[in-house]
């Protein structure tokens, strides 16, 4: 399942840094107009869109566009969930209650909503989404980090160190951080994952970098202009599918890693 | 008597009990669970001072206080090491105190951090001491270390995880750790509890050969009476955060005079048939240590109460020479 | 007839590594009343050898050939609904870690009320009034019935257990090392308790432990194992006294005992066998002090030494 | 115990809306540009209109002022005036939040008792077909974007096979009809997009499901069950989902956060006429007042939900204590 899902990774990840080279695209330059909305063919392979550009150089464009915006923002919710996961986990006590409040209620908050007001006041540019994603997603790793620092901070080998006479931030950096970074790193293959459907969800509510379509936004522009209606499934059909397609692979690898690195001691 | 090298005076542990937000708030009183309420003993040089009790008493607290390892706020009355106040140590006699004292824990299955080598776990005291002059210094104390606790040959443990390694093997690594900063004084916390049997003879006679060599001091933490037979030069019989009985090993375990003691001793299984043995079981089981019975706080259970008992806690007292108990029937 | 009688028993787990035969070739009998223990170091194969008599062995492990006769009849042989009734009403257990094998979200009277009610056709209010009475003989307050087993302690939740085996009244009880993580002194409380509620219900027993020295207080007869297959059987005093089995004896020294001298006796070497692939002819030859030649080449036989006693030792 | 329980979590969802209400307020005053620039933005706007909305908002007075109008405003429902519909805030969402409940309730059960079942039959044949296609469904499910699952749901049910009306709560000419009439009208109109939200959800309750089975079954107590002579079905019923339904509860709770956001995109693409929807338009007109009405109704929503959660566990899970 894994090595299924890497190579499905690689595959987009060859198409994010090599399509655009080869194959350039430009989404402000429209077809003419009897290429609007055309079936496949020998010339368009996925057909056209409604402005009458090429779907499938579409898609090679959104690919770079979704993958940067999932990973990046990533690494920001990443950041932040880990540094107040870490932070509230360690220090305990007030620090921990006011930190976790807080976190709970990012943790309930109804993100979609959330999202779109902040991309509506920032501004839809391709950074903003990215902060914008990464800023209401970090809450779920922060209680998973914080919960890991915990359980890992009470074993016996961390109480060992202190015995020893480790500092506290040595006790961090050599025994808990390393015990708690290999869960970080599957869940942060699962938050690309939901990192790139956000994306795809602002984009098709009109909340995108209109200068950078990803395949959220040709999803948008593919219903905005009643490809349902007509029919046009070439158009509906492939972003979306690559979207289900990479998703998959980001949560196949991340499940994979989780039971490499997190194997559960199963009872016989 | 050697000189000593540990004393412990009047050694409170009391843990605050969490109390809800909105409680806080309501004025209640505080609860608080009282883990070692007010123990004294002192441990000389190369001697093996065993502290015995049932889960809950006190001891495993106790081992951690005088090491301190716990919350500041919850420690009170004296702990000397060499003469020298832990409590009201400095940082660097702190760091310095934490280079001859160490501690051995229960379980080898859980206090080796998993991600690092044996190499990095033997090592890593050095590092934090900065005691080694070189790499190749480094890495002959390991080596050294590592033969001490009995891990020959020490080429094949170095790069192994504690996953690789079997129950004993590890428990030799974490007193290989403990042993390379030359520690004076060793808690040892029911260090072969959770080893099979057939290995526990060698980890507790490793102990015994480290004491002969270097005049190691060990306080022995353990539940099973026949180990602190066998181990120790003295030993102590806890109770719900009181010590109820102490002398030298033989006394206290051959001739117990507090009733707790003696029932502790006559409930330890026998290798003999259904024996026809008078015994006294006691019934139910220790309060918990937040609600503390007065007077005696052995009286509940006890099978030969006196009236006054209920009323007033009996101190420590000598019956012959070093042997003490706190009873009013003695 | 015995109540009991176990014919070459042979189980195995299917795992990653291979088939581990965890059981090969274990024979025993138990008389009405009688209890027996079954000792050896954990991986012995002791526990697996207990849940076969139920046939409550893992989805993985399988009973690959030898009899199960109880009063006469096959287990091994039963229908799911005969096993169905079987169980608890004939045999019952008291499994080890109270903890787990109590249902945490079920009030513990409604589990020993089920217990009741899977065989007695009794109403809802009477077994109820039964699971009252059952803690009250365990010697805790029958209004428990309602407290969750979280709200126990260890040894209290060990006496729901136990007075869940009685609700029946089987015939044969199993203590699955019932005492292990309790302290001594709860050890022998729950001891007594299990003693006395034996003899006056007259139950037969078997008990298992890793501590031989714990059997003197309960049993009539041991059983040692070693990686899958009886070694030593016999009268709880003759494995006292005069243990034959070298395996016997260091298993009875490897135990400190306050009575006697304060030295310690030396470990087992080397450790049990994976039991994927057995060592040949003795399977305790490469640790054993007193090895000979044909150890390593020929099984021993269990044969008998003495009355009742037989050991499968070459030596 | 249970009373103190029960008023600690009242407490702490208290709590949590009003650091909600504290952040919605901040929201629109921390972004960068002052606040009257931002709703400037809004190019239908005359320079009148903007000097009207930053006295309607007390703009001029200083921060904590305003933070005390905001919530004397909302504590009597003012939640604004909308810039598109001209009206305040608080009733066209009301009028709104009924069709979003009715969307979302009937997702959510569809999707427990889907996925409760799924996940239990996964369990039972476990490393079977049964599972690995089970588990292959709560993936895809889980990996396709709500609204693009909508899409095709629309694309093939309603448009190729005519089976269910693409789009709306309601058949327009039955618009004036009794309410007998609208109810069947209403629930066909419903199939469509309650369906597409619960196949969403129901591929990760199955998945919680299968897994938290799979590991109540190896615990002691089932083979005590077993050992009493508690017939298979029994154990299951009586030990093992009892059990197993509390990572379930868990799971669904933290999840009605990700509910609510999969009806929205759910109502987008069907023209429901909820919440969802009106975000959409709201979105479209750059609508803050409306947005952050939404915002606001939305996260208490889930915020009272999540309490009801709390209750619901400590009911299944008597282990729970404060």
């Amino acid at each position: 399942m894994g090595m299924a899902g890497l190579i499905l990774f690689l595959f987009f990840v060859l198409v994010a840094i090599f399509g655009p080279i080869l194959w350039p695209y430009d989404p402000l330059e429209f077809g003419s107009p009897a290429d609007v909305l055309q079936p496949p063919s020998a010339a368009h392979w996925l057909g056209t869109d409604d402005m009458g550009r090429d779907v499938l150089l579409g898609l090679i464009a959104g690919s770079r566009v979704s993958l940067m915006v999932g990973i990046l923002a990533t690494v920001v919710s990443m950041s932040v969930g880990a540094f107040v996961g870490l932070t509230a986990g360690y220090l305990g006590k007030g620090t921990d209650a006011v930190l976790m409040r807080f976190t709970d209620v990012f943790l309930v908050l109804p993100w979609l909503p959330l999202m779109l007001i902040l991309a509506a006041l920032l501004g839809a540019s391709l950074w903003n989404i990215i902060l914008v994603i990464g800023l209401t997603g970090w809450a779920g790793t922060a209680r998973l980090v914080r919960a890991q620092a915990l359980a890992v901070k009470e074993r016996p080998f961390v109480e060992r160190a202190r015995a020893l006479g480790s500092s506290r931030w040595g006790i961090m950096g050599r025994h808990v951080l390393p015990n708690v970074f290999p869960l970080i790193f599957a869940n942060t293959i699962l938050i690309v994952a939901v990192s790139i459907l956000s994306e795809t969800t602002l984009s098709f509510l009109g909340m995108g970098d209109s200068t950078r379509p990803s395949w959220g936004m040709m999803l948008h522009f593919a219903f905005a202009s009643g490809a349902i209606s007509n029919g046009a499934y070439w158009f509906l059909v492939p972003p979306g599918l690559c979207v289900l397609l990479v998703v998959l692979a980001f949560t196949f690898m991340g499940y994979a890693l989780d039971e490499i690195l997190n194997p559960k001691l199963r009872k016989r | 008597m050697a000189p000593e090298i540990l004393r412990v005076e009047e050694l409170k542990v009391h843990f605050p009990l969490r109390s809800s937000f909105l409680q806080g708030k309501s004025g209640a009183v505080k609860k608080v669970v009282r883990a070692v309420d007010g123990i004294s003993f002192s441990i000389g040089e190369g001697e093996v001072f065993a502290l015995v009790g049932e889960s809950g008493c006190g001891k495993t607290t106790t081992g951690k206080a005088v090491l301190d390892l716990l919350e500041p706020d919850c420690v009170s009355g004296k702990i000397e090491f060499f003469g020298q106040d832990l409590l009201r140590m400095k940082a660097t006699e702190m760091k310095q105190f934490r280079r001859r004292a160490q501690m051995i824990f229960q379980d080898p299955y859980q206090s080796l951090n998993p991600r690092e080598t044996v190499y990095d776990i033997v090592s890593e005291p050095l590092a934090i001491h900065r005691l080694a002059k070189s790499e190749a210094d480094r890495r002959e104390r390991v080596a050294a270390s590592l033969e001490n606790a009995g891990l020959k040959p020490t080429e094949d443990y170095l790069d192994r995880y504690p996953h690789e390694l079997s129950g004993g093997q590890r428990q030799r690594v974490a007193i290989a750790a403990a042993l390379i900063l030359e520690p004076l004084f060793l808690v040892a916390d029911e260090p072969v509890s959770m080893l099979d049997v057939s290995v526990r003879a060698d980890i507790l006679k490793l102990m015994v050969s480290l004491r002969d060599r270097y005049r190691i001091s060990y306080l022995f933490i353990t539940h099973d009476l026949a180990l602190a037979w066998v181990l120790a030069d003295h030993a102590a019989i806890m109770y719900l955060g009181k010590i109820v009985e102490v002398g030298p090993a033989e006394a206290v375990i051959q001739k117990p005079r507090h009733p707790y003691s003696q029932a502790l001793v006559e409930v330890m299984p026998r290798s003999e048939p259904r024996a026809a043995r008078p015994r006294v079981i006691l019934r139910g089981e220790a309060p918990n240590p937040v609600q503390i019975p007065s007077g005696c706080r052995f009286h509940p259970r006890c099978p030969i109460p006196l009236p006054r008992c209920k009323e007033d806690e009996p101190a420590l007292e000598e019956l012959e020479s070093g042997h003490r108990a706190a009873c009013w029937r003695l | 007839m015995p109540l009991l009688d176990v014919q070459d028993l042979h189980v195995s787990f299917s795992m990653r590594q291979g088939m581990v035969r965890a059981v090969d070739g274990v024979s025993f009998t138990l008389e009405e009343g009688e209890s027996l223990g079954l000792v050896g170091e954990s991986g012995c194969g002791k526990t697996t050898a207990a849940l076969s008599l139920l046939r409550l062995l893992p989805p993985n492990g399988r009973i690959d050939s030898g009899k199960i006769l109880y009063q006469g009849r096959d287990v091994l042989t039963f229908t799911a609904e005969e096993l169905r009734r079987f169980r608890w009403k004939e045999i019952s257990i008291i499994f080890q870690g109270a903890m787990n094998a109590l249902n945490p979200v079920q009030r513990v009277g409604d589990q020993i009320a089920e217990a009741i009610r899977l065989h007695q056709p009794v109403s809802e209010k009477d077994a109820g009034k039964q699971a009252q009475a059952l803690l009250e003989r365990v010697e805790l307050e029958g209004r428990r019935v309602n407290d969750y087993p979280h709200e126990f302690s260890g040894g209290q939740r060990q006496r729901v257990m136990i007075a869940m085996a009685l609700a029946c009244r089987p015939r044969i009880v199993i203590g699955d090392e019932p005492t292990t993580a309790l302290d001594v002194m709860v050890q022998a409380q729950i001891f007594e308790l299990v003693e006395s509620l034996r003899k006056e219900l007259g139950m037969a027993m078997i008990l298992i432990t890793h501590d031989l020295s714990v059997l003197g207080d309960t049993c009539d007869r041991a059983a040692v194992m070693y990686a899958g297959q009886i070694v030593e059987i016999g009268p709880i005093e003759t494995l006292f006294q005069t243990p034959c089995h070298p395996y016997a004896r260091c298993l009875l020294r490897s135990f400190p005992r306050l009575q006697g001298s304060r030295s310690m006796a030396d470990s087992i070497p080397g450790t049990p066998p994976n039991l994927i692939e057995v060592p040949p002819g003795c399977r305790f030859h490469p640790r054993c002090p007193e090895v000979m030649a044909i150890c390593s080449r020929e099984q021993p036989l269990l044969l008998e030494r003495g009355p009742r006693h037989s050991v499968a030792c070459h030596g | 115990m249970t009373r103190r329980y029960f008023f600690s979590k009242l407490f702490q969802a208290l709590l949590t809306i009003l650091i909600i209400l504290v952040m919605n307020y901040f929201l629109f005053r921390v972004m960068p540009g002052d606040p009257v620039s931002m709703l400037v933005r809004n190019p239908r706007m005359s320079p009148e209109a903007t000097q009207k909305v930053a006295e309607m908002f007390g703009l001029d007075k200083p921060w904590y002022q305003q933070f005390g109008i905001y919530l004397i405003n909302l504590t009597s429902g003012n939640l604004g005036t909308s810039f598109i519909y001209k009206k305040p805030v608080g009733g066209i969402i009301m009028e709104r939040f009924l069709a979003t409940m009715l969307l979302t309730v009937a997702a959510e059960a569809l999707a427990i008792l889907g996925g409760a079942l799924l996940g239990i039959i996964a369990a039972w044949k476990r490393g079977k077909r049964v599972d690995v296609a089970a588990l292959g469904f709560a993936l895809v499910t889980y990996a396709m974007p709500t609204f693009w699952l909508g899409i095709l749901m629309v694309a093939l049910f309603a448009v190729t096979l005519r089976w269910f009306p693409t789009s709306g709560m309601l058949t327009p000419t039955l618009s004036m009809a009794g309410f007998w009439q609208r109810l069947p009208d209403t629930l066909w109109h419903l199939v469509l997009p309650g369906v597409t939200l619960a196949l969403v959800l129901l591929g990760e309750y199955a998945l919680i499901m299968r897994n938290a089975l799979i590991d109540v079954l190896t615990e002691d107590y089932i083979t005590t069950a077993r050992a009493k002579g508690a017939s298979e079905g029994r154990v299951l019923r009586r030990h093992a989902l009892p059990n197993a339904m509390i990572p379930m509860v868990t799971l669904i709770a933290l999840n009605l956060g990700f509910t609510i956001t999969g009806a929205l995109q759910v109502e987008t693409v069907f023209s429901w006429p909820g919440l969802g929807r009106l975000m959409y338009d709201a979105l479209a007109g750059r609508d803050y007042p409306l947005l952050q009405g939404i915002f606001l109704i939305t996260a208490i929503a889930v915020v009272g939900a999540n309490f009801l959660s709390d209750l619901t566990y400590r009911f299944l899970d008597p282990r729970v204590k404060e």
